[in-house]
């Protein structure tokens, strides 16, 4: 299954289990969503449920607040995570603190998904991993599965968590396949997986950069080396346990992101690591990001910005060469 | 609308109570006794209690950063509040929210809000929600002149006009956003005028009479709950005192500050009472009785605890 | 208006022009010679067109995600413009920005902007600087209909209306956003009914008629040239093409399609010239010349070089 | 001077200079600002030029990118840095991108001041340090100066600067007292300032912790510690010669700010020590931050969520100790 598919049954399944789940963003109507992953729950579930919003970021996830503060699970989809920037204010300063700062009184069951990262020649506007822009607002849950199977069990989840949480998906795993258990299938929000265990080094990663890392293992295998690879998925809160279980076990650490190095999640995890496991460091953690300029629409320069598996590869020499 | 006597009789006292309550809340900043800032609404108190007083029980609330009258008006626990704004563990919020941040859910009271505009998206949400459910209810909100410059008044319009959103907006045009005179940010100078590009019904009212403004949020919530969608209510008033704390009001002249004084609500009021024949002393008395509760809600609350640490650092999460 | 012959040719020409380039495109991305997305403006080139012609060639261009007819109305060179979209170094912009972040300043062509609404504060501020500077340019501003429903539309024309900015608002209302019917997204369904909210003059135009929309931008730009503040003006005109490469239209029907090719502005552009006795086989040629253009720097763009690593990670930073 | 003087005379030096510098933000008129920054300004150069906007942050921020596109010089205020957020997506997807994204073509010289911080009381939505939602944005350069010297030789070279600069300011430094160099003065944008050398450890900091670990290290005296008190000054870019410097120098690493914890400037700079500097470090690097919850208004509570001297010379203490 796509995991763009797995996204839509997951919606599908919390809206046909609990009526006060609903949907609303911009063309996820009978047009299905830019990226097809809404389709057909109009037709089944109709305008009430699958609510297609004018273009108004920022209001219509402020009222998902507020649909959400009245008890209501809305799943609010932004069509590009680019756009996430207008509508941060009711994200940083209502949803992340309703809870805490009504003392409890309210709470705010809501998911935003929204896709980040570059599918390929969509341009500056289009393409960013703003993961790293929601890390420092207390009160939001921020996931960014990277399977099929991850993406059902995690969406299902955050719909029913009484916190706002941030779905990070991406444009480029829409179309990637892989199996998906039917029916009931829940992850916790809060766990890091270790997708491939190894020896030689931890690969720590999220997103679309998974994939990515799970070539290199295989493309490295030859050479005998063994890099274990860890898929964060939770980047909020981080999953400090299994993170430092590996770092403690390999003595070295690779951190891969879509997001712009500098501020990005790596250096939450990187700092963490500092402060926890630094005895057991047997080389400088490494991180791989964007580089830190825009992303440029010409598909032949955006391989230049974004981390590319030769990136990787050579990166995870050079670790094992320190 | 002519209120019944003994309504329009509530109303003066729940407008006493409101002033005598920002009274105090300077007379403690001045004590030192009072952190952060507070914005008062001396002067819109018909506003707020005509609107509340046309509303029903259960119609959700949702108020900004001038929120006292608000809240009071729909009855919230003085003492609570008064905590609240004192930073006490016994505050509606724990002392966290603090003047812009106050929610009291189970009084249909949703929340004041410190972002300018910020509860505009918010209120249509809850409208939303209510017509998700079927319910009767109507969310109402409570913005200013300078809010409805924000873009989040243009989308939420927008959207509860689309949808036939169950959702009152008040504006309480009070002719200043903080310095910035409501000709020079607001084209037109006049917020209902903004009704009709979302094909909006609206309506302006005088909100230094508290009767006005009842009898036309009564219209407006009837039509409102009849299902006919939003509405748009523009209340004309005036704030007598500062925008905030330390406000030295320079942008406007102390003429008209003594004029809008002879429109003063409470006066107004007042003298409608007078006129009905209610006794003065009846009327001071209720003055008297609303200072004192207040005295004595300060009084409780500056002895009452604060959170620990421990406490502070729990509860983000749900 | 009724354009000289020699200027409703130079139009029609160009009309042809932007059609060909973007039937090219179509032709580049089935190839899989095109990366990305695009969003054609196939039924619209008058509207680009029109306004256009009416603006003097110094006055400031600023687009939105649909923005080919702007820019080769605005007389950018071909090739450049097909280098940019194919993501080769002598493109606009080198390739960094492709279709919606596409600018060249000598032509007064501020950029497209890849954020629904992103341009409009843009605009509005680049028309500040003209202001400022006592400059006798207008900034234009091309928006869909969609686009009027973000905030900053409301804040943006508040705004130019206040400090009388020489700014024109187009809004191309092709009747979607996407997939989404402007009656469904647009409370009331017309853009410019929308402007007596920040008392600004507006007007409405028959996209579709590149003299009509000449006509209404010419009025339109003399009273902002004037002094008087900003405009709004609205055309009427309708997008044939999906909204970007992949979208199979299935929000409208074929017939309102058949119908609205009736009017498609090169049609009618093509049936007033035939009738003031322009020969057939003149507007064929005409067609033919822009095909053989865009076809000419489709090759030389393809064989055009990329940037390389090292340029690409510099110039972040002036 | 106090710091918000010195505010004041770096715009009116600069106002006075070249006629293309305007500011533009609200209540910024007679009324002098919510913090009485531009008092006298609007008197002085008049409505064009001190440029009172409706509240429409993110519409006027936007503005600042037009007009600077065309060659002005905007000064935009954003009253409180919590409402930055609203105004995000200009800088984020516009004024960041523009140089690069039109290949040089445009620049974007315009300079967005706003205070962070809190002043004591002003509660969730008033009193945010949000520092770190602006690092992973390529092309803002960001800057968080501390005293009236540094606001007035920062403020001054970032209006002169021809790209975006965010000058954080803080409401709790505006009252901080201390000597300014009259007329011409020029700092850098990107260097950090040792501002009390030591031997112990490094403690780097920015903004309205700076002066707090001036305290700390008046405290610490006198038990014989010696800390040096680094000011960031530029958080982007890092000023990492500097920081690597006195890292090297020291060997151990505290780390304060007043962004919450995580995903704080801290993490980017513990990432960096650990990729650059490991092998100098004698102890783990330590972090102090907020707290990871919204700040509350009562005054008391947000001590606790605030780094308040005790904690920090509490950290000084493990950090010696360890
Ligand atoms: C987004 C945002 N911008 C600015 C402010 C600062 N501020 C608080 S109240 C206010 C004026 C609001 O004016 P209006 O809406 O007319 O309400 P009033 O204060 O007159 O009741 C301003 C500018 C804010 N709190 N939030
Ligand atoms: C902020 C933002 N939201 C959503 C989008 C996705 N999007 C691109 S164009 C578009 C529709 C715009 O409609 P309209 O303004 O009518 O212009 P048209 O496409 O019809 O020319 C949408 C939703 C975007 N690019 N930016
Ligand atoms: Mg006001
Ligand atoms: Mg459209």
């Amino acid at each position: 299954m796509f995991y763009s598919q797995a996204v839509n049954i997951a919606l599908e399944e919390e809206l046909t289990r609990d009526p006060d789940v609903f949907i609303l963003g911009e063309d996820i109507g009978i047009y299905g969503g830019a990226f097809g992953v809404t389709k057909g729950l109009y037709e089944k579930f109709g305008p009430q449920r699958i609510r297609e919003t004018p273009i108004s970021e920022n209001s219509f996830t402020g009222m998902a607040v507020g649909a959400a503060m009245l008890g209501l699970r809305p799943v609010v989809e932004i069509m590009f995570m680019d756009f996430l920037a207008l509508a941060l204010d009711q994200l940083l300063n209502s949803a992340g603190k309703i809870h805490y700062m009504y003392n409890g009184q309210l709470k705010v069951p809501m998911v935003l998904r929204t896709p980040g990262g570059a599918k390929g020649g969509y341009g500056p506007s289009h393409s960013q991993m703003l993961s790293s822009m929601l890390l420092g607002i207390p009160g939001l849950k921020i996931v960014a599965p990277s399977t099929p199977r991850q993406v059902k069990g995690i969406l299902k989840s955050a719909i029913r968590d009484d916190n706002p949480v941030v779905v990070i998906e991406n444009k480029r795993l829409y179309p990637q396949q892989g199996e998906v258990p039917e029916g009931e299938y829940l992850l916790p929000l809060d766990k890091a997986e270790v997708l491939s265990p190894g020896t030689d080094m931890s690969i720590l990663t999220y997103s679309a950069m998974t994939p990515l890392c799970l070539a290199v293992k295989e493309a490295v295998r030859e050479l005998g080396w063994d890099p274990e690879i860890v898929d964060l998925v939770s980047l909020q809160p981080l999953d400090r346990e299994s993170i430092f279980k590996s770092v403690r076990k390999t003595g070295r650490v690779l951190i891969v992101e879509e997001a712009c190095l500098t501020g990005g999640i790596g250096a939450e995890v990187s700092a963490l690591i500092a402060e926890h496991c630094l005895d057991a460091l047997e080389a400088p953690v490494m991180r791989l990001g964007a580089a830190d300029v825009p992303i440029p629409s010409s598909l032949a320069l955006e391989k230049y910005v974004l981390p590319q598996i030769e990136d990787i590869v050579k990166a995870v020499q050079q670790l094992r060469e320190y | 609308m002519e209120f019944p006597e003994q309504t329009l009789l509530d109303c003066y006292a729940r407008m006493c109570l409101i002033r005598a309550f920002e009274e105090k809340l300077a007379e403690l900043f001045s004590q030192g006794l009072l952190g952060g800032t507070s914005h008062f609404c001396i002067g819109q108190e018909a506003c707020a209690v005509g609107v509340i007083t046309a509303a029903r029980e259960d119609d959700w609330l949702i108020s900004n950063h001038r929120g006292h009258g608000h809240l009071l008006a729909r009855g919230l626990e003085l003492q609570k509040v008064m905590s609240e704004l004192l930073g006490r563990s016994d505050g509606y919020c724990g002392g966290r929210g603090g003047s812009q941040h106050l929610s009291a859910p189970e009084k249909f009271f949703l929340g004041t809000n410190g972002i300018t505009g910020g509860g505009l998206p918010i209120a249509t949400g809850a409208a939303l929600a209510l017509q998700y459910r079927g319910s009767t209810q109507v969310a109402i909100v409570f913005f200013g002149d300078g809010a409805s410059n924000q873009g989040t008044f243009h989308e939420s319009l927008n959207m509860a006009s689309l949808w036939k959103l169950p959702v009152l907006y008040v504006c309480e045009n009070n002719r200043y956003g903080m310095s910035n005179p409501v000709e020079k940010a607001c084209a037109g100078g006049r917020v209902s005028a903004r009704a009709q590009a979302y094909c909006l019904p609206a309506d302006t009212a005088d909100g230094s009479d508290v009767e006005a403004v009842a009898q036309a949020a009564s219209k407006a919530l009837e039509q409102v709950r009849s299902g006919a969608g939003p509405f748009l209510l523009e209340l004309l008033t005036y704030r007598h005192c500062g925008h905030s704390k330390n406000d030295p009001r320079i942008y406007r002249s102390k003429t008209e500050e003594q004029q809008m004084w002879e429109r003063d609500c409470l006066r107004i009021t007042r003298d409608k009472l007078l006129r009905r024949g209610i006794p003065d002393s009846r009327l001071e008395q209720l003055k008297t009785q609303a200072a004192e509760q207040v005295q004595a809600a300060a009084q409780q609350s500056l002895q009452a605890p604060f959170s620990s640490r421990e406490e502070t650092l729990a509860g983000v999460f749900a």
